[in-house]
């Protein structure tokens, strides 16, 4: 456990009456891609929510790089190196891409308001480090030719991945990834599976949602399962396919769209 | 569709606001024009007695041209400044930079007054307000700020406090008063001259009021827990009339009072007669309905419109201007001298004239009460 | 002061109850749009302010009241005053909708966020003001009483007025109808759908036009009756007193929790006596001041207002 | 629809720095050309024209500028802007009656004690839902003008009288007639407002704020202190409000709570919006024509607010992002996706 990055011990969340995480314990390990997957309305984006200081969990603890992260503000919590992506994509559409990665830089700029203000070095120094250092995020996402244009503007499949940009813009330690091959084609997916390799060979850990099933098996070094708010499985992927728990909770529910 | 709706709309109103633009009278060739202003508050909240005053002296100068005919013109310039101190500061200096207006009636509140009054000081403009009745700008121990060219012929709220007091209290035995204002300097004024010479044991309390209130059931707690049985009210008649017809309805018995702002020929429109009778308010002049009913009925004739607070007043101020003018003043230094040397009646037949302060001089306060849905005059206040 | 404030309490809380009657109707007209468009509307003051005309004509023009008539009793006096509730609510109602059209209506369409509807329905306020001023020559305008303030009973040492009773009830009762409106019938759960979720109603097909015109009527229906129940009152109106009254409304509606209409129902009854109470206690000079630093307490402690469905707590 | 603001921004990205250099001055010159003009159709009937160039035109635009850093940028509905005017306005009124300090010197004390009331009013009401802000800045600019009304050493509703002119700088006479210059002080004022928001805007702080204003939770799991942000815009644009109101009451010699009533905020916030929020020429442009308009149609007499209504209408209907929105550069793409 020495080299897990996050841990989730006995988290529960309840809303109203609403029990959408219940008990739930798991951890993410330096380095590897961790697949989060159940079905619908299972509690996978709550869990985000509650990483990243959306929601206060009701009982339980998360530590984050051996510290605890109650309490702690959200801003504050992507700048100890948690960052993430949106389900319904959710960019600034009035900033061009490159201007979204950059404000995401700004988490770890020394110079404030007032330096800007009066146009002091350590600030000039710092926008000149951060636009290139976000240039250099856009082209290792592989959009980095759209940097100058407005974020609303993109093809779908850009902003998706400038979304994962934005992200590791903050310069995280763990990146959490909301469904990022939502609205995929196949050739689309098999290029994203890629990425999502790259940035963990990069030295980032990855923790993914996604509702595709081979992209996952794929690419995770590890999966957790989530039914109905509780953890059901938590293996390796070729194992958590066969479990029969896994397969009840899969088949025991519609088959969803996407 | 949606666009000619829209134009439609616009042109309806551009015919409205064609049709609201002032009658000026026909220029004579041979006649003499002479320009003079009014300032006062002409639209937005406080339009009302602005368009009161104004109706006032337009009727005045009508009268004068229709007299004159052939031989004088006069035209008036409106100045709206909203009552507004802001408004006031920008419509002044185009008003003193108006070589034509050789004199003006206003403004109507003192706080545009005093916004307004370094600029027609500097530009020799004689100024004569029907309504601004703040004591400070013509009280020398507060510099008289308005000397040489205001003057006004509305009693100062430094003679109506006490008198209003004073008759309020008339023929009541062991009075307790509870006074009310309505925020406005003019309202809070009042109060402050009132105050000092309230005897020791008679005062019941004291409540200040926003003028744009409309439930008074917390005053009127006030008044009954203080067992009050003379309420004042120091504010206009659009509120006056609410609170108390509230305070009637709520079973209150006492003397209700009010001072020059209520004396409109609307108050008593505004209220249930039952509920009015016996009002008891002062002021500098009277009401026009009570110089003389055919005064009234031909302001009503000429102007489309009942006369409002300071009609007398605003006619006053105008008469004087005129009688300058028959004199063949035309120009503003010559005005400002003949104003301050002016010696002449005013509408109720009292002696008209200023003292060297601007002050109307020797003005005395009458009372008035309200009997079957009518404001009647009293006699002076003693 | 307390011991008097005790003396005093019922007449108080009377007299905040039936102001806050008024309230809850014009807070009506703005959380119910509030609901649907998630828009201020900023023109409900005027439209309110119509609404009160629209009684006053009624009272003084078609039956001909003046300050010297004999008051009405009997069956004369509730045809009088239910046609004049009826008017108000008509003339505001379709006023409402009419300012939807134009002020709202196309900017909608285009998507075109807050701010752009917001300050044309300021436009649309000044417009009415301002005409309904040279209309009125700028001067107040009384409503002749046409019922007799009469005392019909005493609880504890207040004495209980038949107009303040008046209010009340039938505030109740047109409560009761919108509620029943807006929870049993299709058009109402219409609004609702709307008001939750309006890509998705309109998905389900919903005429959201439709929808929309409804809610400024309904909304507007409310505040014309608010503006009968004023003048019933107070007896009087004038071309400004849309701004005050619609301030202190929208912030009832705020107070209560925005965009529902509990909310209203209660942001109203508290901003109400509030006021009276706070107006008692500290002077009537100081009331707005107390108003709003209650509303900073509630809204601090209670983000979604006193008695406002938490909407998810964050869209995150 | 014809983007001027996409044509002005195309013509600026071509030119080079001294070409630039010579459009800026090239505006400059005009703006401060503006006194002059009193003669032609410009001038204002009734109202005095280089008056009504200081107030209300002038003024507006400062205050626009400053409430554009609020609800422009960071998309925070203030509806409450008038009482930092106030406050700029009574703190000259007070210190410039009773003390010996002059209008320079109190100028940064009334910035200060703005930008103070700024943290005052933000950090209970930024930590609040958007929509609530709106309610919460109104009613702080009503509680400024009721204290100003009930306090006696404020001069309640008389207000304050003979507030000093600022003293001469460099022999240029300030007296209470002398438009012009005062109208060219407030040109610098104004220049040096438009050069804090545009040094702002293009670094840290300025895309806090779009981002803020854009999807505020996203930017706070970005990282942004999103409420550090807020508050820094609120106290800024709460700083020009002030320097406004100091140089206001020192040119006015004369402050009333009438003077700061909630039209004021509601004016400024149609100059905005009105102009093109978030772009900082529109809603110059915006409190230019809103400022100007009402003394211009004057003629119309007593319909001339109804008139005001409805070209708000009007406008807002065809033109709903302002005269000149904010940037939109871009034409979408074909595989545009909603």
């Amino acid at each position: 456990m020495s080299n897990s990055i996050i841990s989730l011990k006995n988290v529960t969340m309840k809303f109203g009456g609403v029990t959408a995480l219940n008990d739930v314990t798991f951890d993410v390990k330096q380095g590897e891609i961790l697949g989060l997957i159940g079905p619908n309305g299972a509690g996978k984006t709550t869990v985000f929510n509650v990483i990243t200081g959306v929601y206060q969990i009701t009982s339980g603890a998360i530590d984050f790089d051996g510290k605890s992260l109650s309490g702690t503000k959200r801003y504050k919590i992507t700048k100890r190196g948690i960052a993430r992506t949106f389900q319904n994509i959710r960019l600034w559409g009035d900033m061009t891409a490159l201007e979204n990665v950059v404000t995401a830089t700004d988490t770890h700029k020394k110079s404030g308001l007032l330096s800007g203000l009066f146009g002091m070095p350590i600030s000039r120094k710092e926008e000149k480090r951060d636009k290139a250092r976000a240039q250099e995020l856009l082209d290792f996402i592989g959009i980095g030719e759209y940097a100058d244009r407005l974020a609303r503007n993109l093809p779908y499949g850009v902003q998706r991945r400038l979304e994962i940009a934005r992200a590791l813009g903050t310069n995280p330690k763990l990146v959490l990834l909301d469904e990022p091959a939502a609205g995929f084609n196949p050739s689309e997916k098999v290029e994203l599976a890629a990425t999502i390799r790259k940035i963990r060979d990069a030295g980032y850990t990855v923790l993914l949602i996604e509702h595709d099933m081979s992209l996952v098996m794929k690419v995770s070094d590890r999966v957790v399962v989530l039914d109905f708010g509780q953890k059901i499985a938590d293996d390796v992927p070729n194992k958590v396919q066969n479990d029969p728990r896994v397969i009840e909770a899969y088949l025991g529910v519609p088959e969803d769209a996407s | 569709m949606k666009k000619r709706g829209l134009i439609s709309v616009a042109a309806a109103a551009a015919l409205a606001a064609a049709s609201l633009v002032a009658y000026a009278p026909a220029s004579n060739a041979a006649a003499k024009t002479i320009t003079l202003a009014f300032q006062g508050p002409l639209t937005g909240e406080e339009a009302q007695v602005g368009q009161d005053e104004l109706a006032g002296m337009l009727y005045a100068v009508k009268l004068f041209n229709a007299k004159n005919k052939g031989k004088y013109v006069v035209k008036v310039v409106r100045a709206d400044d909203q009552g507004d101190p802001a408004q006031a500061a920008k419509v002044a200096p185009g008003i003193a930079s108006n070589k034509k207006v050789i004199g003006l009636v206003g403004a109507a509140y003192s706080g545009a007054t005093i916004a307004s009054l370094p600029f027609y000081k500097q530009r020799n403009l004689a100024m004569v307000s029907p309504s601004a009745t703040r004591v400070s700008i013509t009280d020398p121990a507060a510099g008289a700020i308005g000397f040489p060219v205001f003057h006004r012929v509305v009693v100062t709220d430094k003679v109506q406090g006490p008198s209003l007091f004073k008759l309020a209290t008339k023929g009541v035995s062991s009075p307790k008063v509870f006074v009310v204002d309505d925020q406005s300097a003019y309202g809070v004024g009042l109060v402050d001259y009132m105050k000092p010479g309230i005897p020791a044991g008679q005062s019941a309390g004291f409540d200040s009021v926003s003028d744009k209130t409309t439930d008074w059931s917390a005053t009127i707690a006030k008044v009954k827990t203080a067992g009050a049985n003379v309420v004042i009210y120091t504010g206009y008649f659009p509120q006056a009339a609410v609170f108390f017809k509230q305070l009637r309805d709520s079973g209150y018995t006492g003397v209700l009072a009010g001072g020059d702002g209520v004396l409109s020929p609307s108050f008593v429109t505004l209220a249930p007669a039952s509920v009015l009778e016996g009002v008891r308010l002062t002021a500098g002049t009277v009401p026009l309905a009570d110089i003389s009913d055919k005064l009234e009925a031909d302001f009503q004739k000429k102007m489309g419109k009942a006369s409002g607070v300071y009609a007398a007043e605003s006619i006053d101020a105008t008469n004087i201007f005129l009688s300058c003018v028959s004199k063949g003043v035309s120009t503003r230094a010559a005005m400002l001298k003949c104003v301050k040397k002016f010696k002449g009646k005013s509408l109720t037949g009292a002696n008209l004239s200023f003292d060297k302060n601007g002050d109307v001089a020797g003005g005395v306060m009458n009372g008035f009460e309200v009997k079957a849905g009518k404001i009647v005059f009293t006699g002076p206040v003693k | 002061m307390f011991g008097n404030f005790l003396d005093q309490f019922w007449s108080l809380t009377f007299g905040g109850l039936s102001l806050g009657f008024i309230y809850i109707l014009i807070a009506l007209g703005y959380t119910m749009v509030y609901g649907v468009l998630r828009m201020i509307n900023f023109a409900n003051s005027e439209v309110f302010m119509v609404g009160t005309f629209a009684t006053i004509i009624i009272i003084r023009d078609v039956f001909k009241f003046t300050q010297t008539s004999e008051y009405a009793t009997g069956p004369r006096l509730w045809l009088i005053l239910g046609t004049a509730l009826i008017a108000s609510m008509l003339v505001s109602g379709i006023l409402s909708v009419l300012i939807e059209l134009v002020a709202y209506r196309r900017l909608r369409r285009m998507n075109s966020g807050i701010l752009a509807p917001l300050i044309s329905a300021i436009g649309v306020s000044m417009v009415l003001a301002e005409s309904m001023r040279i209309m009125t020559d700028s001067r107040p305008v009384a409503s002749p009483r046409a019922m007799e303030k009469s005392f019909i009973g005493k609880f504890f040492d207040a004495d209980i007025r038949l107009d303040n009773t008046i209010i009340i009830v039938a505030a109740i009762i047109l409560l009761a109808i919108l509620m029943a409106f807006v929870n049993k019938t299709r058009l109402g759960k219409a609004i609702r759908a709307v008001s939750m979720n309006g890509n998705a109603a309109k998905l389900m097909g919903i005429n959201i036009d439709g929808v929309v015109s409804i809610t400024f009527l309904v909304g507007g229906l409310m505040t014309g009756a608010a503006g009968f129940f004023y003048v019933l009152k107070y007896e009087n109106s004038s071309f400004s007193i849309g701004f005050e009254l619609g301030i202190a409304a929208f912030t009832a509606a705020i107070l209560g929790g925005i965009g529902n209409i509990k909310g209203a129902f209660y942001g109203g009854l508290v901003l109400g006596l509030l006021e009276t109470y706070a107006s008692f206690f500290l002077g009537t000079q100081w009331k707005a001041v107390t108003v709003f630093v209650i509303l900073v307490l509630v809204l601090y402690t209670r983000p979604n207002g006193l008695f406002g469905e938490a909407m998810t707590q964050s869209r995150a | 629809m014809i983007n001027l603001r996409d044509k002005g921004a195309d013509i600026w990205e071509r030119s080079n720095r001294i070409e630039r250099t010579f459009i800026a001055l090239g505006f400059i010159a005009l703006a401060a050309s503006l006194p002059f003009f009193g003669g032609t159709f410009l001038n204002t009937p009734i109202a005095d024209y280089e008056s009504v160039l200081v107030y209300p035109i002038a003024m507006f635009v400062l205050m626009a500028i400053g409430l554009n850093i609020v609800i422009g940028k960071s998309g925070l509905l203030d509806l409450g802007y008038v009482a930092f005017f106030a406050i700029g306005a009574y703190t000259m009124g007070l210190l410039g009656t009773r003390t010996s300090l002059n209008t320079w010197e109190i100028l940064p004390i009334g910035i200060a004690m703005a930008m103070f009331s700024g943290v005052i009013l933000g950090v209970p009401a930024l930590k609040l839902r958007g929509d609530y802000l709106a309610i919460i800045t109104l009613g702080f600019g009503e509680i400024v003008r009721i204290v100003a009304l009930n306090l006696g050493t404020l001069g309640r509703s008389e207000g304050i009288l003979n507030i000093p002119t600022p003293p001469s700088v460099f022999g240029v006479e300030y007296s209470f007639d002398s438009h012009r210059i005062y109208y060219w002080t407030l040109l610098i004022l104004i220049l040096f407002a438009i050069w804090m928001v545009r040094r702002l805007s293009v670094r840290r702080a300025g895309r806090a704020w779009e981002s803020i204003r854009q999807d505020e939770d996203a930017a706070e799991l970005m990282g942004v202190p999103t409420f550090k942000y807020k508050v820094w815009a609120f106290v800024l644009g709460a700083s020009v409000g002030g320097a406004a109101g100091v140089f206001y009451a020192s040119k006015t010699l004369f402050i009333a709570p009438d003077n700061f009533t909630l039209q004021i905020s509601i004016l400024i916030l149609a100059c905005v919006v009105f102009g093109g929020m978030g772009n900082i020429w529109g809603v110059i442009l915006g409190a230019v024509i809103l400022g100007y308009l009402p003394d211009r149609i004057r003629f119309l007499s007593d319909a001339r607010l109804l008139v005001f209504g409805l070209v708000l209408v009007i406008m807002m209907n065809l033109r709903p992002d302002g005269l000149l929105p904010r940037k939109k550069r871009e034409k979408p793409l074909p595989k545009q996706v909603q």
